[in-house]
């Protein structure tokens, strides 16, 4: 047929591969944050479980002890560094508390408290920081990856354990913590496109605290908010106040729920602020104002709870004193059980590079050995030194 | 380029076994890998449907379902690190890396994570994952599709880092590599793929395993260190040699990590003399350390300084130039050489 | 204050950084590809160029033929490997047509057509892929990078050569291709963000050609198109049909408009398809009917063109028929030259490692060197061999 | 530890000169650079407002300008990807990745483009670019804050790979690596930035250029031959060295690549005796190479192997352990017992 011949069977069409795909719309977060407290739907919340309330404020309550008594240890030693979640605990309580007791969490760096909300032992959770071990507990006793150092990393481990959970036949969520700075990271794109494309049950949580060390939102992203990043996946995208630790629930539980029902992964924003330094050793007011700092202390996940619940007439100063004492017993306890000198077994440097040291490694190892059998018994060396 | 030459007495022997290319043996020790453990898991960038573009996932996905051997997204930190998390979940990933240098994007995944993983947690979470990187040039391969990475990987503690040169080890340490508890790099030289041997993949030879050297060949006048791509090279070179005199030795390392430093000493310690002979860079590759190690344990047997031929230091160069890059006879033979013969011998 | 003087002044707010940021509505692709060919907008298009629709004709006729003939070289060892574009012509040809002169081209492996359009020698194009040398051309002389067989990772570089010019008020854009498959790599998630965050004049044209060698875009991304990612770094995302030569022209004109006045990077997805397999060793049969291949043969962008145009009157058969000889005439060109044998330097292996050779490469130059020499005077040799 | 003793003998002479510490010194290298040339661009986390995490880059943004001194996106590869396309366009970037084992992500960008780019486009495209990678232990840091990479860099041609170990290295090192027409890998020891030393910012004294090794005190029973943070280590032990009644030299490569072969060398066939020293893995390290290249070239002076002390092939440790880690004078004291010294001397 020639050209002449086929122009009158011209039928233009749209290419052939194409069709209506999923609809984007519903994957879209909404304009403004999902907030709870201080607006209608607390009432419901109060109303549907109020025991639900006095939980998460008295989590928070304790989260914020921990981080200043963590920090605290820092200023005596106790502790190399600590990267404080003050002014994050609803977010950090929330994730611990949505999970299901097989569920996993991969935190990152600064997620100590969504590590001990799920159970691990609080002096066990700060190994790495005090210096003495790198993880000091068994991630499978709780089901918490290690805390993962190199951002967004621990992102892709979540995807893959939750993809190999559901090829199991398993009913396991995996909750992954990431920071705003964390999803400029390859690794984050590739992690939600591996969830999205396997409809891995992942939910992955970024806590938008403004700032990645210095570096300001505005210049890390110039997304309408990172939760529109889901759309690009295919997977729906959530936003909400991240200090709200009502709404952070809710909307982590539904995304939970979404994930365990076969639905695939979800992308949540919650909007926070880290009101401490990036850790103990930074100074944050090289990068910000204190007014910034300010207005976000009026905005504290702390207070947003207790003026809902104090107006409501659920908290009063009593129970407020019993939860306030309840952070402290476990701030003692916490410290008491810092301030012993951990043990460090220097043949353990050996132990766990492969299931089997290498030939290689058992003459490192004598060789150790020998040096601090040496410093123990300079007597019995047989040289000058 | 000879490449199939039959390595090993025992092989030699047995004449009415049947021809078998590197590529199926491999193909056939996922296969039976998989079919033993229904934990194994193969991923990587085309391994489902078409098998890979080596071919050596071959009729996997169609013989053991997409989910045990699936086509994933087009990025390599998102497989190796996926790869991570079904490890840690209790399966045991294989994870295929296209090319060399597309391993280069997930190396904060090996390094950071898979090497260390176990470590991080005091044992409590090792991770038995097999990456398998078809490495090496001398296929003719465009910018970028040649290159030869052993030395990253073999300076990173936590990884076994592992590579066969002949068709009974391409099946049996892959089928070592998949089944141990500890990450391994298990590098495919690829311009071996299609070299064959006498190989009965319904009877698989047994090989030494994982951390043994083999000697291929002994030898009295000195002893050529080698592995993977080069060991055929190597085996041309001391067939060659006899012309001049000289009864070369081979050492086919098969496992850069563990190192067998007792097989290469003894080999050494008898020669007096050693070449270590590989294809990647020279500057700062697998050669120095091996050279480095062996004068440490053997200087006083040594009548010459430990020699190397590397390939040089330079990019690897386009495919029309790639044969002056690569070791040859004839570079192996003027190394051999100079191994200072008036000194002793 | 305590809680319960504070519970007076209680004045739920929203998070003090929040605010309404950009709009994510136009920058979201329409539902379906833009076309132009067989559309109302033909008219527009032909009455307000009719020159240009001719010339896009006959580039993609070029086009075509240039694929075919790099693929005959192949069956003659005249070229290594060659990743054809067949099919994909109509892309190809408009990147290289909306660019200006000062502007720069990235392109993929696979997008030898669109490098030849800036202006290279095709021969020189097509030394990567003979195996005589890499790149075969400078990349300055017609500003155009090196063919990027890494996949993704040339994008970062188009946004880091856009920045540079934009901070020296430099009027440049810079054009990246790359494919369905490459949309995966962190490469691209970091590329696009940073140039989002940098407002960098650079147009991404994804070519979706449906697979990744075997790999069909639904196990590579569950997202409602390509081009949705861009709403995730705040950047306009455009659908078009890429076998539709006019409707790519425009959306490609209109991004590099968009890009030159300041406005940032704009994320353009091309719905095209490879009609050849991956590359000439590639066995495509292996993972697609032929049936899916002949319903997009029927969406041949040389078809689109030939229809519209011929029904439009613009094209006859004299004229097919000189555009189809001009392409040969090239062809014959290309094929006469690719015919000779490159000429290869074993020495110039060592001539562009570093700006100086160091020491170690010069004593490698010189054993090569003597090596060489020996095998061609072996009896100057002084030993037996 | 001991960090900022005085090094080399001009410096010792110049009493009045003011101290200062290698961060301050390689912070005005930076400065100085980019005010003499306006292509010179920084880039990188945190560089700009906060100045950088080890405070480097201070000041830098304020005086040129976030143009000049940019707080990137946190993304490795997209710092280093983006620098390249700068480069390509003539600028100079200066690239910070924040520490060590935060360069992978990088990896690729690295290997395949920034050491290649000039041979893959036959010197039309040369990338002037600098790494700043600050590298090494010692200084309490947590899991993947304490990695010694320079075994990746050295194995990859088209890279120079340099650190000073000096004040006044910090600075003319880091000036001659910025105005260098290649990419530089320049790694800074992190637990040597803030020891000091006798240099005067004014009148910056002139240093060797890269590709040079420096003997850093001579000696005539052995020499040591270090780099980075393990010079202050090896001139201690040199010192202590005394009481055993052993007089040896140190020598500071400075420049990994180009390896300064003749300065090395030269100092070896003199005592006849070596031991390299570095906090790197030993195992496919830094160590491998230059012990065995010193072999290659020297054999027939040496006394004893070339020994090598070096971090264990193992993760880094957590802080508290890391001290028996690292190389420390008794155990280069220990290897330097080793060199068979009833052999000759
Ligand atoms: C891959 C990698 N690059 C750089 C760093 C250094 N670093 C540690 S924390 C941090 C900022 C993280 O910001 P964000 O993700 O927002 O988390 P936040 O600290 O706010 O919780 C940086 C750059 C790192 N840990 N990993
Ligand atoms: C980083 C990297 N990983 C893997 C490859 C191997 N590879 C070459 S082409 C290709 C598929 C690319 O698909 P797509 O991006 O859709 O481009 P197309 O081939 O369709 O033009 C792959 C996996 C590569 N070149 N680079
Ligand atoms: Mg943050
Ligand atoms: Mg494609």
């Amino acid at each position: 047929m020639t050209v002449m011949e086929q122009r009158d069977t011209y039928r233009p069409a749209p290419p052939p591969a194409w069709q209506p795909r999923t609809d984007p719309a519903p994957l879209l977060p909404d304009a403004e944050p999902y907030r709870v407290l201080g607006t209608p739907a607390a009432d419901e919340a109060a109303a549907a479980d109020p025991g639900l309330l006095r939980r998460l404020y008295a989590e928070v309550v304790r989260g914020r002890r921990y981080n200043a008594q963590a920090t605290a240890l820092t200023k005596q030693g106790r502790l190399a560094v600590y990267p404080s979640s003050t002014g994050q605990e609803a977010c950090e309580v929330a994730a611990a508390m949505v999970l299901a007791d097989q569920d996993w969490l991969f935190p990152s760096y600064r997620d100590t408290l969504a590590v001990v909300g799920r159970g691990v032992d609080p002096v066990e959770a700060l190994t790495l920081l005090r210096g003495d071990r790198h993880t000091g507990y068994d991630p499978y006793a709780h089901r918490v990856a290690p805390l993962s150092t190199p951002l967004a990393t621990q992102l892709p481990h979540a995807v893959g354990l939750a993809h190999a959970a559901r090829l199991k036949g398993d009913d396991v969520v995996a909750l992954a913590m990431i920071g705003d700075g964390g999803t400029s990271e390859g690794d984050f794109h590739e992690a939600l496109n591996f969830a999205a494309v396997w409809r891995a049950p992942v939910v992955f949580l970024v806590q938008n605290n403004g700032f990645a060390i210095s570096v300001p939102l505005a210049k890390q992203s110039a997304a309408p908010s990172l939760a529109h990043k889901a759309v690009g996946y295919g997977i729906p995208g959530r936003l909400v106040d991240g200090n709200d630790a009502v709404a952070v629930h809710q909307v982590l539980s539904e995304a939970v729920r979404h994930a365990r029902e076969g639905n695939g992964p979800v992308l949540v924003e919650a909007i926070t602020y880290r009101l401490d330094a990036h850790t103990n050793a930074d100074d944050a007011t090289r990068y910000r104002e204190s007014s910034e700092v300010d207005a976000w202390r009026d905005h504290d996940p702390v207070l947003l709870l207790e003026r809902e619940l104090t107006a409501r007439g659920v908290l009063d100063e009593d129970a407020i004193g019993a939860v306030r004492e309840d952070a402290e017993a476990m701030a003692a306890d916490l410290r008491a059980r810092m301030n012993q000198d951990p043990e460090i077994d220097p043949m353990e440097l050996f132990a766990h590079v492969y299931a089997e040291p290498t030939p290689q490694l058992l003459e490192q190892q004598a060789m150790l050995r020998a040096e601090l059998e040496a410093e123990a018994h300079p007597q019995q060396e047989g040289t000058a030194r | 380029m000879t490449t199939g030459t039959s390595l090993g007495t025992a092989v030699d022997s047995a004449v009415a076994v049947q021809q078998t290319a590197m590529a199926q043996a491999l193909n056939r020790a996922l296969r039976d890998s998989m079919a033993e453990d229904p934990s194994v898991h193969v991923l990587g960038e085309d391994v489902g449907t078409l098998g890979g573009v080596f071919r050596i996932t071959d009729g996997l996905a169609a013989e053991f379902g997409d989910h045990r051997c699936t086509d994933t997204p087009l990025a390599e930190a998102g497989i190796l690190g996926t790869a991570v998390g079904m490890a840690m979940y209790g399966l045991r990933p294989v994870v295929e890396m296209q090319f060399d240098a597309f391993a280069y994007p997930a190396f904060e995944q090996l390094i950071s994570h898979v090497a260390k993983m176990r470590n991080r947690t005091r044992g409590a979470m090792p991770l038995p994952i097999t990456v398998r990187v078809p490495y090496g040039g001398g296929i003719g391969g465009v910018e970028h599709h040649s290159d030869s990475s052993e030395a990253y990987y073999m300076a990173t503690p936590g990884l076994h880092v592992v590579t066969p040169a002949t068709v009974a080890d391409a099946y049996g340490m892959l089928r070592q590599a998949i089944a141990s508890d500890d990450p391994v790099v298990f590098l495919e030289p690829k311009r071996l793929y299609w070299g064959k041997d006498a190989w009965d993949p319904q009877d698989p030879a047994p090989v030494e395993p994982i951390g043994k050297a083999v000697v291929r060949r002994t030898g009295r006048s000195a002893t050529l260190i080698t592995y993977g791509p080069s060991l055929p090279v190597c085996l041309e070179a001391a067939e060659a040699a006899r012309a001049e005199g000289w009864d070369l030795g081979v050492v086919d390392l098969r496992s850069l990590v563990p190192f067998d430093d007792e097989t290469v000493c003894a080999e050494v310690r008898r020669t007096g003399r050693a070449v270590v002979v590989h294809e990647s860079g020279g500057f700062g590759g697998p050669g120095g350390e091996i050279a480095a190690r062996i004068t440490e344990r053997c200087f006083h047997h040594l009548e010459a300084p430990v020699l190397r031929v590397a390939g040089f230091d330079i990019p690897y160069p386009p495919p029309m130039a790639e044969r002056h890059h690569l070791p040859g006879v004839d570079r192996i033979l003027d190394a051999v050489g100079r191994l200072q013969w008036e000194a002793g011998d």
